[in-house]
């Protein structure tokens, strides 16, 4: 038997990434039958200390073999380190600070959805090759916002027009946008996740403002779209899956979500969908109180990811291809739809940096 | 000597904190004790808090700092600590530390000094005023330390391994609890102690009759000014062990909703009184913990409960047992 | 002539276009009862005001004692002997009496940053303030709140808090206000006594109490003293009857 | 950096102003006149902006919307204020606090059960989007210049309402003397209800407005709710010129601070480094204002009272 | 006859501490009631009850109603005008709106009051906090009486003015009792003033009515005793 920790955001700002991780996750255990895997489900309220405090629950008093469920980077360092030091699995189902892939990697933990950097990397990659000269990059002013800068600009590597940092909860960018129309860039890259980023793109579209936007996936993803409409279309964005992207099982994901939840899947929710099938793969190998031979069997990753092919690289973060994709209308309905590969087997580059 | 009945039920409430922890240590449940070490550490602050607002009657909606103050103070030190790298290197070597008494101390005198000046500035105005001026300093510190990267930025730090304590394991959960336990009925008694001292009698008309106060040859700024050195020196040494409680420090603790949490606690407790900050604090991670697992919209119980002790539970929690009771003698 | 224990020279105050107090000079000297009287709005409390450090003069100079303390902040003055009591009674009301009056004991003892010591085993405080409880006739009520207290009783408290004080002078404003005719009687034997420990400066429009104490009158009438003398010498002045008494003398 | 591109910030510092203005005035005037801290008064504006965005995707109009975002606001305003505000008069602020912080949970949570828990959908009306071109040159998006013209309006119906007729003066007065003005006869009860429902109307009114061009979220009232604190602090606690200037210095500081402190930084740091720095300090740039303000006057710009 | 307000058995607390124990009070249409006796006596607070401004047991009419099951606005719209102790005027609002925050339809207009006061009229755009007590008192009776009142209290009117404004207000209540045949009671402390313009007394002592009766035919020793004269 499995039991399993989830502590995830299910109340206040940003519940909706963790609900959907959670469904995903549900999902996929649901559907795989398996009785012998227990998920006690805690929420975090997106405060680091509340985390901490559960993840002390988890393992002290719930006795968990494995944790998941960690939406932000900054829960994420807050907890991974202590857990994974204690001996417990952490299956990260989202975030991926670059810290755990380079120097603080664990051989505990393994990330199930992607490294930081791989949204903003490869979306620098694919204007470039798109033929963009000079960019403006925007983010606001935390580390996450400053590696998406980084990220973008390694994978980019041309000439950046200009440079800005917002404050973090910004809600109105009538200064950016004004800066933005007065720069000469050909490419603007951002990377606003939540309601700063549906704010962004509401203004931006009013404003006037015609350089062409790119955008890692959070700011454009299904959850989202919904809010931000018609103004979010053409817009291209990086992912590691798009709900139309043709792998086996992915059509079938895709429709029994929608059944099961009523709505369309995000990216937040294939990633749950993944991380529970990685753990079902890997417990059906080998006992979880067999930790080596556990480890082992998640390091061999043997299930059918929804995103198509992807494996672990030594860094335990997946080497996989980040697609571009580009917000559409079907029907009523906003969503994405898959362009095409943006970097073909990714793999982060901090991973020399882990010694383990 | 009798007891009044608020002094039976402090007895009650301390009694409590020695044996919960130590039956769930008994009983191998080391979270329980995890969750009143919380519990004790959130006292702590919200002790140091009530020396502010119980009886200099200084709402502070910035305390957060303090106890942010007191985990970086921590923080900082640790981190240098555990990566060998001197905290600074001119004029004189300063190294990081792994020993709680240090780090308390840093702490203490850290938050005093951050009290001191943000009282400066800030106990010119009064009411509302006073309450907006210390959320200010509360968000400008909550954003400096966002952006400062040398030290995580929002990220935060993580502290691989608790701090020590001469003589103690600290990694034992009794152990650590203990400890914090033991700092709040330091604090406690501190707090019972001014209460009826000169300082606390004219800081206590301070907040009544200022103009008397004054007119007597005493300066309630100046008393003032004081009590929210010691109030933010208490709250610092709290966040330094809710850092090490945690083993880790980030933004978070500087957030204006901890410092309306800390303010809640002593509310609900029941204001101006000794063990209000403990009663609420207690109560408040109890819910908290429990209610948090029953339901996804387990805030709306929560915000109900509130509503129904602020409405109709005047003097707190402490007031609806033990009834109307008075600081003084 | 002994010389004046509190002195003012030449106070001038304006609230915007209002001149409140205009070159008002008048003195205190030992064993006196000095009376300051004038209509409603006439810059009564505003001199007191001023006295006592609460107000800054536009122009003039305060002295205490023969030293100027002009420059000196409300509590820096009391330190220095100035002892007020406020026509709005300033109490702590969730306190005792004998807290009251406490206060007043430590501010003259001048250590409120004791902070270990229980103020109650601090004897000498506590014999002071309650001398002057004593005094007022409220020794009986030290433990009452003063939010239980009368109208009356915390009139006679603001005087006991002046009391413990023992200052070099005395100020007060409207101590008689509110008080019915027993309390006023009451109070009008203590400040009779009262003089010979401290001089007073006495606000006051309860005529009676007035003309039974005051060695000296000064009248004020929109910020200017129109006239100053004797008991006789005010009744029998017709700006003062004209501006102030009408048939009350 | 050009002559019109400063002309355009500052432009856009004004209407940020002014948004901020529609979102202080309710708070001032709640405050002012009842003298309670309604920390749910961002949750009012979430309320606004919830109605606004399920009215106008049930019937495709916009302007029904805002009727709804009005009323919607103004019922849970009025409600609020039978059930829990009223008995919170008498008590001190810290009740107050307590009591509006509960009703902040209750509403966000509230909401999130009811909308669930992705953000709304909620554009601006076909008429006002897009630019338009003002005199040199500059090209700004016609919905901000209506929020500019809709928040002046406000402010004069404020003005007019507070200043000259008479339930602003029995308003004022209960400002002054709440039980005095009831022993004169002014049912004060239900004018204060109907002051609360005002307030929160007007705050329902911007979460509307401004929901159009932000996200339509839970949660997105603290952040507005604590810029309106500042807003009023600044200008002074229940003056509405107060609320206004203080609105406007609140916003051109933070959308010029944003702007130029980078450039500032950039003249004596490293490009990287004062961008950084630069984005820092500014968004620390309002708090230090407001520091400053209240240590000049500690009762804000045009505030009499404590 | 029945009177125009009729209180009887009145008892009243604060918190926990009883201040009202027994007062039995009548005022009839047009006539001047004193209402008189020590400090602490429980006059403020008999006028508190009847302008429902605190909560009380016992029997309190006014014009035949019940005043006990209504809130105070309406017990002021049924013909009650208060001059309250220590005259709460709005400091912030001018003379002018201090009165129109108050008028209700009838004889007593602004015209009225400014012939009533000309301080008053002369200052009407003057902010009320910035007037002398005298005008401030002046500016409370003015107000009380835009409500058109059928019934006037005043508590402590007189309380800290000089003499020759006292007498002025004095002057005007006996104007007002001539003039327009205004009920009114009066809580006042000018035992003098106060036998000239009164019909009746009405003397409480420690919370109950002690005494009442014209006050010329008080006896000296009940003087003493529930005046301390
Ligand atoms: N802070 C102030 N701002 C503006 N005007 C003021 C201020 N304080 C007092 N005044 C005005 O100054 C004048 C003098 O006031 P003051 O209080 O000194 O009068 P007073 O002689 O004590 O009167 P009373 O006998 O009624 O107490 C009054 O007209 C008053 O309205
Ligand atoms: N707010 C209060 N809280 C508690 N007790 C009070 C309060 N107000 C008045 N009392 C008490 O009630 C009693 C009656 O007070 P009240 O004010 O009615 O007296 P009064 O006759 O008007 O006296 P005065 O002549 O001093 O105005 C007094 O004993 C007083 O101590
Ligand atoms: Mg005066
Ligand atoms: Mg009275």
């Amino acid at each position: 038997d499995v039991k399993v920790g989830m502590i995830t955001t299910l109340s206040g700002g940003g519940a909706g990434l963790g609900i959907d991780v959670r469904d995903g996750f549900m999902l996929a255990l649901e559907q795989s039958g398996r009785d012998d895997i227990e998920v006690v489900i805690e929420d975090d309220q997106r405060k680091p200390d509340v985390a901490v405090q559960l993840a002390d629950k988890l393992v002290q008093s719930e006795k968990v073999d494995v944790l998941t469920g960690i939406i932000w980077s900054n829960l994420a360092m807050a907890v991974v380190p202590s857990v994974t030091a204690q001996g417990k699995f952490y299956l990260s189902p989202n975030a991926g600070p670059s810290q755990l892939a380079g120097r603080g990697c664990h051989q505990n933990y393994f990330n199930v959805a992607w490294q930081n950097d791989a949204y903003h990397e490869a979306a620098g990659a694919y204007a470039a090759a798109d033929g963009s000269k000079k960019a403006f990059v925007l983010a606001p002013n935390y580390p996450a916002g400053q590696d998406a800068i980084t990220g973008f600009k390694r994978g980019f590597g041309g000439e950046i027009a200009a440079e800005v940092y917002t404050k973090l909860g910004q809600t109105d960018y009538a200064a950016e946008i004004a800066q933005i129309k007065a720069s000469d860039a050909d490419v603007l890259y951002y990377f606003l996740p939540g309601g700063m980023g549906i704010s962004f793109m509401k203004q931006y579209s009013g404003s006037g403002a015609e350089v062409p936007v790119i955008g890692p996936a959070f700011s454009f993803d299904q959850g989202i779209l919904g809010a931000i409409g018609d103004a979010a279309l053409g817009v291209k964005n990086t992912a590691h899956w798009s709900k139309d992207l043709d792998v086996p099982g992915n059509a079938e994901f895709v429709a029994s979500f929608s059944e099961k939840y009523d709505r369309l899947p995000s990216i937040y929710a294939a990633q749950g969908f993944d991380t529970a099938l990685l753990l079902i793969s890997a417990s059906a190998a080998a006992d979880v109180t067999d930790a080596d031979a556990f480890r082992a069997a998640l390091k061999a990753a043997d299930f059918q990811s929804v995103r198509g092919a992807f494996e672990f690289a030594d860094n335990h973060h997946p080497i996989q291809t980040i697609y571009m994709r580009e917000v559409v209308k079907e029907g009523d309905v906003v969503t994405n739809r898959l362009v095409g590969p943006a970097a073909e087997n990714y793999a982060d580059p901090y991973g020399v940096d882990c010694k383990m | 000597m009798r007891l009044s009945r608020e002094a039976v039920f402090n007895l009650v409430v301390l009694a409590g904190l020695v044996a919960l922890p130590l039956y769930a240590h008994l009983s191998d449940a080391p979270f329980t004790i995890t969750l009143a070490t919380r519990a004790v550490i959130l006292s702590l602050a919200a002790v140091g808090l009530n020396i502010a607002l119980g009886i200099g009657g200084l709402v502070s909606l910035g305390h957060a700092v303090f106890f942010g103050v007191g985990g970086y103070a921590m923080g900082i030190l640790a981190f240098h600590a555990q990566n060998y790298t001197p905290l600074m290197e001119w004029p004189f070597v300063i190294e990081g530390t792994k020993s709680m008494p240090v780090i308390w101390l840093v702490a203490v005198v850290a938050s005093a000094l951050v009290a001191l000046g943000i009282g400066l500035l800030s106990l010119r105005t009064s009411g509302v005023y006073f309450i907006m001026i210390t959320l200010a300093f509360g968000q400008m510190f909550y954003y400096f330390t966002i952006s400062w990267s040398a030290y995580g930025g929002e990220d935060g730090m993580s502290i691989y391994v608790r701090n020590g304590f001469p003589g103690l394991n600290t990694l034992v959960p009794v152990q650590f609890y203990g400890l914090c336990f033991t700092l709040l009925c330091a604090a406690l008694a501190f707090n019972a102690v001014l209460l009826r001292s000169p300082f606390g009698l004219a800081l206590n008309a301070a907040r009544q009759v200022p103009e008397r106060v004054r007119a007597v040859g005493l300066d309630p700024f100046r008393l003032r000014l004081v009590a929210f050195a010691i109030s933010g020196a208490i709250t610092g040494l709290a966040g330094a062990l809710f850092a090490d409680l945690n083993r880790f420090v980030s933004p978070t603790m500087f957030s204006w909703q901890l410092s309306g949490e800390f303010i809640v606690f002593i509310i609900i407790g029941g204001t101006a009184r000794l063990f209000g900050p403990v009663v609420g604090a207690v109560l408040f991670v109890a819910l908290e913990h429990f209610l948090g697992g029953m339901s996804d919209y387990w805030h709306i119980w929560f915000g109900l409960l509130l509503l129904g002790v602020v409405l109709f539970g005047k003097g707190g929690l402490i007031g609806l047992i033990a009834g109307r009771g008075r600081v003084h003698d | 002539m002994t010389e004046a224990v509190l002195q003012t020279r030449g106070l001038f105050k304006a609230f915007g276009a209002l001149q409140a107090t205009e070159d008002v000079s008048i003195e205190l000297r030992p064993g006196e009862i000095h009376a300051v009287i004038g209509p409603n709005g006439a810059g009564k409390s505003t001199l007191i005001g001023q006295i006592s450090g609460a107000i800054a003069p536009d122009a003039g100079a305060v002295s205490l004692g023969g030293v100027d303390v002009t420059g000196l902040t409300v509590p820096a003055r009391a330190r220095a002997g100035l002892a007020r009591t406020f026509q709005i009674s300033q109490l702590a009301m969730e306190d005792t009496v004998l807290q009251n009056a406490l206060l007043g004991a430590l501010g003259a003892a001048g250590r409120p940053f004791d902070m270990l010591r229980p103020v109650a085993r601090r004897g000498a405080l506590r014999d002071r303030a309650e001398a002057a409880l004593a005094r007022v006739g409220l020794a009986d009520q030290a433990r009452v709140r003063v939010a239980e207290l009368s109208h009356g009783q915390r009139r006679q408290l603001e005087v006991a808090v002046a009391l413990t004080l023992a200052p070099k002078c005395f100020v007060m404003d409207e101590p008689m206000a509110g008080l019915g005719t027993e309390g006023s009687a009451r109070l009008t034997g203590l400040l009779d006594g009262l003089r010979a420990e401290a001089p007073i400066l006495l606000v006051e429009h309860d005529m009676d109490a007035v003309f039974a104490l005051a060695d000296r009158i000064s009248v004020l009438v929109y910020g200017r003293v129109i006239a100053s003398g004797t008991v006789d010498e005010i009744r029998a002045d017709p700006a003062v009857r004209e501006a102030y008494l009408g048939d009350a003398a | 950096m050009s002559l019109i591109l400063i002309a355009e910030q500052v432009l856009n510092g004004l209407q940020f102003g002014i948004m901020l203005f529609l979102m202080a005035a309710g708070l001032t005037l709640i405050f002012g006149v009842m003298g309670l801290i309604n920390l749910a008064h961002g949750s009012l504006y979430m309320v606004g902006a919830f109605c606004a965005a399920a009215v106008a995707a049930a019937t495709g109009s916009f302007a029904l919307g805002l009727v709804a975002a009005l009323a919607g606001a103004a019922a849970a305003g009025a409600l609020i204020e039978l059930v829990v505000i009223r008995r919170l008069y008498d008590r001190d602020h810290l009740d107050q606090v307590l009591a509006t912080f509960a009703l902040i949970l209750i509403f966000s949570e509230g909401t999130r059960w009811v909308f669930g828990s992705f953000p709304l959908y909620l554009d601006v009306p076909q008429a006002l989007a897009g630019p338009v071109s003002l005199p040199f040159g500059i090209q700004y998006p016609l919905y901000r210049l209506a929020l500019i013209v809709i928040g002046l309006v406000v402010a004069a119906g404020l003005f007019w309402l507070i200043a000259r007729t008479r339930i602003g003066v029995q308003i004022r007065a209960g400002e002054n003397d709440r039980e005095m003005i009831a022993a004169l006869g002014v049912d004060i009860d239900r004018l204060y209800t109907f002051v609360f429902a005002l307030g929160a109307a007007l705050a329902g009114l911007a979460g509307a407005l401004v929901g159009a061009i932000q996200s339509v979220q839970v949660g997105m009232g603290e952040p507005v709710l604590i810029l309106a604190f500042v807003t009023i602090v600044i200008g002074g606690i229940g003056s509405i010129k107060g609320a206004l200037v203080g609105a406007l210095l609140v916003g051109l500081t933070e959308t010029l601070g944003s702007v130029f402190l980078p450039e500032l930084f950039k003249l004596f740091m490293a490009p990287a480094a004062a961008t950084q720095t630069g984005a820092s300090l500014s968004s620390m740039a309002i708090y230090i204002l407001m520091a400053m303000v209240l240590i000049w006057r500690p009762t804000g710009l045009f505030g009499a009272r404590a | 006859m029945s009177a125009l307000l009729q209180v009887s058995g009145l008892e009243a607390r604060y918190g926990s501490s009883q201040a009202l124990f027994g007062v039995d009070l009548e005022v009839a249409a047009g006539e001047v009631v004193a209402l008189m006796g020590r400090n602490g006596m429980g006059k403020t607070t008999t006028v508190r009850c009847i302008c429902r401004m605190m909560r009380a047991e016992g029997e309190v009419t006014f014009d035949g109603q019940d005043l006990r099951r209504l809130p105070s606005h309406r017990a002021a719209r049924l013909g009650i005008g208060l001059v309250p102790e220590g005259r709460r005027c709005f400091a912030d609002l001018t003379v002018q709106e201090n009165l129109n925050a108050a008028a209700r339809p009838g004889a007593w207009d602004m015209d009225a009051v400014g012939l009533l006061f000309p301080r008053l009229a002369e200052r009407k755009a003057q902010v009320a906090r910035s007037l002398s007590g005298g005008e401030q008192q002046m500016l409370a009776i003015g107000r009380a009486l835009m409500t058109n009142p059928r019934l006037l209290i005043l508590d402590e009117a007189t309380e800290g003015l000089a003499p020759l404004i006292r007498a002025e207000i004095w002057d005007a209540v006996g104007r007002l009792k001539r003039d327009s045949g205004l009920a009114i009671l009066i809580v006042d402390k000018s035992l003098k003033e106060l036998t000239a313009v009164s019909d009746r007394a009405v003397i409480l002592n420690r919370g109950r009515t002690a005494w009442t009766g014209a006050l010329d035919g008080l006896a000296p020793d009940l003087a003493q005793q529930y005046l301390g004269v």
